[in-house]
């Protein structure tokens, strides 16, 4: 029978009904249900497993706070495993399956841990699983993690989008229970910027839940109808389903709005929404989270919360059972039973831990056993409550046990930065205390301020005080507070019952107290740590995992705390709490990474030329963020090395045209420009004539080699320099630190003109007969235009354009650079121009084997742990002018010749495969470390000498060019016998391109 | 008392009435042959290892806090010996050897775990440079395999191979890395030193160092004075407070790492697992929480927690990696002081000052070294020479020209 | 972390680019070449590279605003707790007595 | 027309080849016809080269119309950039020539650099708080407020146009990354819209009655 627990009553809209299932079981709830008071409202009791011992589990509560109701919800990619069913809410459609159990929920096969238990007290496995020693990986261990362990991921790429932005206030208010909607609505009336968070769907907080009047209304009603008028202010954003996870520094906080997931998947919509929020001040007023009371068998399934009966009665309409015990330590018991009883609920018995009298009026309670000083010593039934036992034997029948241990202030926000919370006596819990986060305020029951009509005045007058401080916010118009009647909640701290027996016998071995549902700890573990010495609160955390689990002890932590005092004599201040750290509820990975995954993970950077190398066969590779043409298959290449020898020979007996725009490019202007170029390069700049352009080699502070480039002295107080691909960025950043921090007196400017500007290599022995069809009226002749020459000229009937004569490649070459939104065009001319000289695209690949053949160096050699002399360069580093790097460059570990230098390596073999990566041996050494005598840091095979070469880092290289060295690479089973040679493979002498 | 799996049963069956304390908590006395200031995983190691190996068990170890309060209580548990520079690799490959055999040493299960580590390279450079590594790790006889990209996906079929913007070219995968049950290696080395003797002292907080004629001479904690001719400090990211004691700067700055663990998972990554194109590593724990980290926040922190920036490129780090964790969730961050130094590894020497020891600027790779910077340590302590695998490890290197420095990153603390 | 920038007002610290102590601003100065690779000059110039004071409390740091205006900015900031004291132009302090306080 | 047209045969392209997006309630276009120079000087010469722009130099974060040089953005204490109406890819030259006095004064054209987005409609802001670590708030950024950020892990120059108009200023080469980021939370609004109305239909009017 559907809905069997229905009562009367309640905010759900019962025109409608709403079907799901649950572990393939077809039921039914309304729109306004949560899936747990939806299946209760069913009937079904028995919902999920204990992480350890498997243990039958019900709901606990009806919020966040929810230790054992964790499910699946979906399927496919979609599932998502440990949902609490205390939050989701029902949808049509909705599929949640039970998690953490072998077999069914009810026959869990696991469950024979739980007869094991005696064996598996904390930190058992820490004396045992150590013999035979394989064991521990291929036996215990893998049993070990599959009993442990929740849901299950599916396994599959998260289908679902997830948006991520930022959102700005005067006042961000977290929590719309009593005390955040009063402070809204006071700080509303200002005309402040406020934003109102509350994770539940619905805003209210607990008075969704109790039978209170605001203003003389029904105290839902004021509410929903408070909640309307804060929606109808330009000034404040009301947002629901939308928890605040974390306050982060300076007054920003992280929260995450569940967009979708009370509907199911909706396409093309973000399903969560995590958004960053800048606040000037906040008001925390979080509620406070209702705790157990340790006692025999505590955790049955149909013991819950007593504040939880109360909602799902009150909210849900729903019976969370047929026969309800009560125990309290407090008033809050009362109310429960005199609610439960309006509903036409039976109840069995209230039994409270206080020798007082009923507070308020019991008349309802009539057929009841009221018990004062009373206790539950223990319970029966497996999958489902029977009856509760007293300490004078008696049992009562009972299908629900509703119990109340006193109220936590949710603190945990406040304490997210150096706030330590401090206890109070009177409610026998922890409120904020410290320091809290940068402006932020506490209110209502979050700050101990447990009853209604005090809540109302402290969230109003919180608002009032946080604006106080800002300019231009009149407090006037803030109106009065709401009120209500403070109701009675004297609570008497009671934390566990006495036990009967001792436990350290088997026979009492069984009998367990649960202090932790979720992660099975009992107050048997916790005095068990004491014992061995891990007293300490992060030591019996750590030692037993208290509060370790997904609901990070929300309702375990404060009587863990009280057990672990009466275990160490101590005072439960003495002993204090565990950090509270960020996030307050779990929050999806796949939410904080937003839209930055698979191919969005970071931008893509594409070339002037990439619409062109697209259309002509093209693969491009990753450089950075950069997509650059690696190579251009031709047809009838099978292999890409066909096609990388094919673009080298043609280049080299041609002309060939690469892509190099993605080369950094900073504009430096300023009459002090060369002063400058002194100062950040290790060579001289200030000596370069207009039209020239120089190699230069950039040194970090530490005399290691940081970057390499050609700047280009284009005009008077104007120059141009390049960076590598890679480097760009840094190096803009370090000139700027230059510039800014070192030199601010100096007369230089940086702009960066990477992207203005299109930039092709025309390279090759015909490449001056290309650039003369292209350049309008330049001199390009070897005379006019020589070897590191540079100017402004104009190409292809008045495009400006610059060209500069450099060469990558070794051959003759050229860059020509026009601006980039006529990259496209020129490419094509270039190659249409170029045609009947032989003009070939070439890509990265021909790139770096031509660059192999000429020594030169890129990341693999520049790897930051290399010196200028270290690549030979030592001479370029000058002496005599300080600039950066060039003094810490001379320390004794950095001039010493025993350091590995950059040469050449020939296979002796020549049909042998070098490859990058492999270490130098000396021939019949031993291949040990402490005979590593280099690397190989590049690898091509050449086709302009036929076999393979290399570059790579000798001790001492220089001095041994002709000696044979062994290249060894035990990774890959493979060792050649190398000759050291010049790292100049092609034209030693650079006839080629000073031609 | 042993542990075994007899004494379990044994106790269990007795309702566990016959544990005895793992370790005592005594009360400091006013003379040692060694103090060792700091009570994590390396100077509780450090302590055994003076004990086990050189005999040396008149020492106390003074911890401010809680035995393991440190970065050996939040770390991401990763064990590893995947080095390049043969400075680094042996001493790694020394302490990856001494985890292999902790458990029978000390008598406790920490948990040690060889589930193996992959380290994703994304471009043919990035293979070059692994290529080079692995073989620095094969001359140190680390072992190690070159994966390529169908051998990556063999044995993590579950990463993006589809849409990466990053495409995965291979990897170095090291069979003998793993995990480690962090806290259990502090507790661990506390009751095997403690059995030697060793005072393990909690709450007590090194307020000075003293000194007679040049040499130190004994310490002043909030639980009094206590003296020893030999001073080893060993204290992570509270390096530069506790040296500032003796006048002394450090190449080193304190900055933030982050780590994060979600809620417990059914088994889903076997091993560990690092991006290479993003700062992101991750591993599974055995109670079924991904644990996971990337890079540090990167501005000096004394604060022990971090910020959103962070958190957010950590976890687009991991679901453009793996795109099916997205639906599990961070269930808790935290944050520790790392002592980063200015090449990114570690120091283990003497100091200037006689009688004086100093190791730290571990980074945030201080966990996997516990062991052996332990074993150094305590053999620098006894012998006061370095040990052979810790040579390079000199305060002094940067003044020499000889960093340390595996990312080629310079002397920027925080790019390491 | 919100960053007080002297000419935008509050930025997220996610726009800028940390580098380290603000004594990164006192570079030693060698006049004359030839005392380049000279014990006095590296001695200076490795306390200034390598050596910091790393205080727990109070500390003058470089960011670079690198996805705003470009501007070296040095903050002080304590490192225990992240309040920021003071936020000033890189360029306007350098040259300024700032060695005397750093040290 | 500008002054200074070339006659060369090569064709320009944008990054977006022109094309636009409109939902209706959000529209998005590619500036094309509008160049973009640097004008960079020492920070203590601010008096100098606002005298020479006619009085109008723009403080840090904001903007003003010149008749000299366009919309001058003040983006940095030590560069004022220009964006003028323009299809000449080399105005930094045009620019120059109609300065008084260009001492001190480094022009560096830009327009190649970027791409000019033009968004605006009624659920723009919307959009763009899910994309922007701005506060967009008119208070504090009001119509002609100019700020350089990042989008997406994308740099990007925000002038705000009017109340619900802006101009995005980004690198021209991931053009088509940082269009794809805003298409794709522009859907995500626009679908949402029916998702929380549904929604909001429940919120106030159940009660305990």
């Amino acid at each position: 029978m559907s809905n069997v627990n229905r009562v009367a009553g309640g905010q759900i809209e019962r025109s409608r009904k709403l079907s799901f299932s649950f572990d393939g079981k077809r039921l039914t709830g309304y729109s306004g249900d949560t899936l747990a008071s939806a299946l209760l409202a069913n009937g079904e009791v028995l919902v999920g497993r204990s992480f350890k011992y498997h243990r039958p589990r019900g709901i606990v509560s009806a919020g966040v706070e929810e230790p054992n109701a964790l499910v699946e919800i979906g399927t496919g990619p979609r599932r998502d495993p440990n949902v609490r069913a205390t939050v989701q809410e029902l949808h049509e459609g909705l599929v949640a399956t039970s998690q953490n159990r072998r077999g069914s929920l009810r026959h869990d096969l696991m469950a024979i841990n739980d007869l094991a238990s005696p064996l598996l007290a904390a930190g058992f496995y820490y004396k045992t699983f150590m013999w035979p020693k394989a064991f521990w990986e291929k036996v215990y261990e893998p049993a070990i993690r599959h009993s442990a362990g929740l849901g299950r991921l599916s396994m599959e790429p998260d289908p679902d989008s997830y948006d991520k932005g930022f959102l700005f206030a005067d006042l961000l208010i977290i929590g719309a229970g009593p005390a955040g909607l009063a402070a809204a609505l006071a700080a509303g009336r200002t005309g402040a910027r406020v934003i109102l968070c509350e994770e539940d769907f619905k805003t209210g907080g607990r008075l969704n839940a109790e039978r209170y009047s605001v203003d003389d209304a029904d105290a839902a009603h004021w509410a929903a109808t408070t909640t309307e008028s804060l929606r109808n202010m330009s000034n404040v954003r009301v947002m629901t389903r939308t928890s605040v996870y974390g306050a982060y520094d300076h007054g920003v906080y992280g929260a995450l709005e569940r967009v979708t997931d009370h509907v199911g998947a909706v396409t093309g919509c973000a399903r969560q929404v995590l958004w960053r929020i800048r606040a000037t001040r906040c008001v925390l007023s979080a509620g406070a989270t209702e705790r157990p009371i340790a006692f025999t068998n505590n955790d049955r399934p149909g013991i819950m919360l007593a504040g939880a009966v109360r909602t799902y009665v009150n909210r849900f309409g729903v019976a969370p059972g047929k026969r309800v015990a009560v125990f309290t330590n407090n008033d809050d018991g009362w109310r429960t039973a005199r609610d439960l009883a309006a509903a036409s609920i039976e109840i069995t018995a209230v039994i409270d831990a206080r020798d007082v009298p009923p507070p308020g009026d019991i008349s309802a309670l009539q057929g009841a056993r009221l018990v004062r000083a009373g206790a539950v010593v223990d319970t029966h039934g497996r999958h489902a409550l029977k009856n509760i036992q007293l300490a004078n034997g008696d049992t009562i029948p009972a299908d629900c046990l509703a119990v109340s241990g006193g109220w936590n202030p949710n603190v945990h926000l406040s304490c997210h930065q150096r706030g330590r919370p401090t206890w109070r006596e009177d409610i026998a819990s922890f409120v904020p205390g410290g320091v809290l986060p940068t402006g932020m305020s506490v209110a209502g029951a979050a700050n101990g301020e447990l009853t209604l009509g005090t809540a109302l005045r402290n969230g109003h007058n919180a608002a009032l005080a946080a604006l106080e401080t800002l300019p231009s916010i009149s407090l006037d118009a803030a109106g009065a507070p709401p009120s209500a009647e403070d109701e009675s909640g004297f609570v008497e701290a009671y934390w566990r019952v006495p036990e009967k027996s001792s436990a350290f016998r088997l026979s009492g071995a069984w009998k367990r107290q649960w202090v932790d549902y979720q992660n099975d700890v009992t107050v048997k573990d916790i005095k068990l740590s004491v014992q061995e010495g891990f007293s300490a609160v992060e030591h019996v955390k750590r030692y037993t995992t208290l509060g370790m689990a997904t609901d990070q002890g929300k309702t375990s932590n404060v009587l863990g705390l009280a057990v672990l005092a009466d275990a160490s004599g101590r005072s439960i201040p003495e002993i204090g709490t565990t950090i509270f750290r960020p996030p307050w509820t779990p929050v999806p990975i796949a939410a904080l990474a937003g839209a930055s995954r698979g191919a969005h993970f970071r931008p893509t950077r594409l070339t002037p030329s990439h619409t062109w190398a697209t259309e002509n066969g093209a693969t491009f590779v990753e450089v950075g963020n950069w997509l650059r043409a690696q190579w251009f298959s031709q047809p009838g290449e099978t292999t890409w090395r066909q096609t990388v020898d094919r673009e080298v020979t043609q280049t080299r007996t041609a002309v060939g045209v690469c892509d190099v725009t993605t080369l950094g490019k900073i504009d430096i202007q300023g009459t002090d420009s060369g002063v400058f170029l002194d100062r950040v390069y290790a060579n001289t700049f200030s000596t370069l004539a207009v039209g020239k352009v120089r190699y230069g080699i950039m040194l970090r502070e530490d005399g290691f080699a940081m970057d390499d480039g050609t700047t280009a002295h284009i005009a008077q107080d104007h120059y141009i320099m390049t960076t590598t691909t890679a480097n760009a960025v840094p190096v803009f950043r370090h000139l700027e630190f230059c510039r800014q921090c070192l030199w601010p007196e100096l007369d230089v400017h940086l702009v960066s003109t990477t992207e203005a500007w299109a930039q092709y290599a025309i390279a090759g022995p015909r490449s001056r007969e290309l650039v003369a069809r292209i350049v309008d009226d330049l001199d390009v002749s070897n005379e006019a235009f020589p070897f590191m020459g540079c100017a402004e000229t104009t190409v292809c009937c008045g495009l400006t354009a610059r060209l500069f004569r450099i060469s990558f490649s070794g051959e003759l070459a050229y860059e020509l650079a026009v601006p980039t939104r006529y990259g496209d065009s020129l490419m094509r001319r270039l190659m249409s121009e170029g045609k009947s000289l032989g003009v070939v695209p070439y890509g990265t690949e021909a790139l770096g084997v031509m660059r192999i053949e000429k020594g030169h160096c890129t990341g693999n050699e520049l790897t930051g742990q290399t010196t200028a002399a270290d690549i030979g360069l030592g001479r370029m580093v000058s002496q005599k002018k300080d600039s950066i790097g060039n003094a810490l460059s001379q320390r004794p570990g950095l001039k010493d010749p025993d350091r590995p230098q950059l040469v050449g390596f020939k296979p002796v073999d020549r049909n042998a495969q070098l490859r990058a990566g492999a270490h130098f041996i000396e021939k019949g050494a031993a291949v040990v470390t402490a005979n590593d005598q280099g690397w190989m840091s590049s690898v091509a095979y050449s086709p302009s000498l036929g076999h393979s070469i290399g570059l790579g880092f000798i001790r001492r290289g220089q001095e041994r060019i002709g000696e044979r060295v062994r290249a060894c690479d035990p990774l890959r089973g493979e060792e050649h016998d190398v000759e050291i040679c010049s790292a100049h493979f092609v034209d030693p002498d650079g006839e080629r391109l000073r031609a | 008392m042993r542990y075994s799996a007899w004494q379990v049963i044994k106790q269990g069956l007795n309702g566990h009435s016959g544990w005895q304390a793992a370790f005592r908590d005594p009360e400091p006395k006013t003379d040692y042959d060694v103090i060792i200031v700091g009570g994590g995983g390396h100077g509780l190691a450090t302590a055994w290892y003076l004990a086990s190996v050189h005999g040396i068990t008149k020492t106390a170890v003074l911890e401010k806090g809680w035995l393991g309060s440190g970065n050996i209580g939040r770390n991401t548990t990763i064990i590893r010996s995947n080095y390049l520079l043969p400075d680094n690799e042996p001493f790694y490959e020394l302490s990856l050897q001494l985890w292999e055999g902790l458990e029978q040493d000390i008598n406790y299960n920490a948990m040690v775990s060889q589930r193996g580590i992959l380290n994703l390279a994304h471009s043919d450079a990035q293979v070059d440079a692994y290529a080079r590594r692995g073989n620095a790790m094969h001359l140190a006889g680390a072992g190690g395999q070159l994966l390529d990209t169908a051998g990556v996906r063999k044995r993590v079929p579950f990463l993006n191979f589809d849409d990466a913007r990053f495409p995965i070219k291979g990897g170095l995968w090291q069979e003998r890395a793993g995990t480690v049950r962090h806290d259990a290696v502090a507790w661990g080395y506390a009751r095997a030193a403690d059995s030697r003797g060793v005072d393990v002292i909690q709450n007590c907080e090194v307020t000075g160092i003293r000194r007679e004629g040049g040499r130190v001479v004994g310490v002043d904690t909030s639980r009094g004075q206590i003296n020893a001719p030999k001073i080893a400090i060993c204290v992570a990211g509270n390096s530069s407070r506790v040296m500032s004691m003796v006048d002394q700067r450090l190449p080193i700055e304190s900055h933030v790492l982050q780590a994060f663990v979600s809620e417990g998972l059914k088994p889903t990554i076997p091993g560990v697992v690092t991006y290479g194109a993003g700062h992101f590593y991750i591993s599974q724990s055995d109670k079924g929480g991904l644990v996971y980290g990337g890079d540090i926040d990167g501005y000096n922190s004394y604060a022990q927690r971090g910020n959103l920036p962070t958190v957010e490129d950590v976890a687009e780090g991991g679901l453009s990696l793996m795109p099916m964790i997205g639906r599990a969730k961070m269930l808790r961050s935290w944050g520790g002081i790392m002592d980063m130094s200015m090449d990114g590894s570690p120091f283990i020497d003497k100091t200037d000052i006689p009688g004086l020891y100093f190791n730290g600027g571990w980074c945030y790779g201080g966990f996997k070294a516990t062991p052996g910077s332990g074993y150094c340590y305590a053999h620098l302590i006894a012998t006061d020479t370095p040990h052979t695998v810790a040579t390079g490890y000199r305060l002094n290197r940067f003044r020499t020209g000889h960093p340390v420095d595996e990312r080629g990153a310079g002397a920027q603390p925080n790019l390491h | 972390m919100q960053i007080p920038h002297p000419l935008l007002g509050l930025r997220d610290a996610s726009e800028f680019v940390y580098l380290g102590d603000a004594s990164l601003l006192n570079r030693p100065s060698v006049d004359d070449p030839a005392e380049l690779g000279s014990d006095a000059t590296l001695d200076a110039f490795h306390e200034y590279l390598h050596l910091r004071h790393n205080p727990a409390g109070v500390h003058k740091e470089l960011w670079f605003h690198e996805q705003g205006d470009r501007s070296w900015l040095v903050v002080t900031r304590d490192t225990t707790t992240h309040e920021i004291l003071d936020c000033a132009l890189a360029r306007d302090v350098a040259g300024a007595s700032f060695g005397a306080e750093s040290t | 027309m500008p002054e200074h047209m070339p006659n060369h045969a090569l064709q320009p392209t944008t990054a977006l080849g022109g094309r636009t997006l409109n939902t209706g309630s959000v529209s998005i276009y590619e500036v094309t016809e509008r160049a973009l120079v640097s004008l960079a000087f020492k920070a203590s010469d601010r008096e100098h080269v606002s005298a020479v722009l006619g009085g109008s130099l723009p403080a840090v974060g904001s903007s003003l119309a010149s008749h000299l040089a366009g919309r001058l953005l003040g983006l940095q204490i030590d560069q004022t950039w220009c964006l003028i109406e323009s299809t000449d890819s080399a105005m930094d030259k045009v620019i120059a020539r109609k300065l008084s006095d260009t001492r001190g004064i480094y022009l560096t054209d830009q327009s190649d650099a970027w791409t000019i987005l033009a968004l605006s409609g009624d659920t723009c802001r919307q959009v763009l708080e899910r994309l922007c670590p701005l506060d967009l708030d008119e208070s504090v950024f009001p119509i002609d407020a100019v700020a350089r950020t990042v989008i997406e892990h994308t740099g990007v120059i925000i002038l705000r146009t009017g109340r619900d108009s802006f101009e995005l200023i980004t690198p021209r080469s991931s053009t088509a990354s940082f269009m794809h980021a805003i298409e794709t939370v522009v859907e995500h609004v626009r679908n949402e819209i029916p998702v929380r109305s549904q929604d909001r239909q429940q919120d106030p009017t159940t009660s305990n009655a």
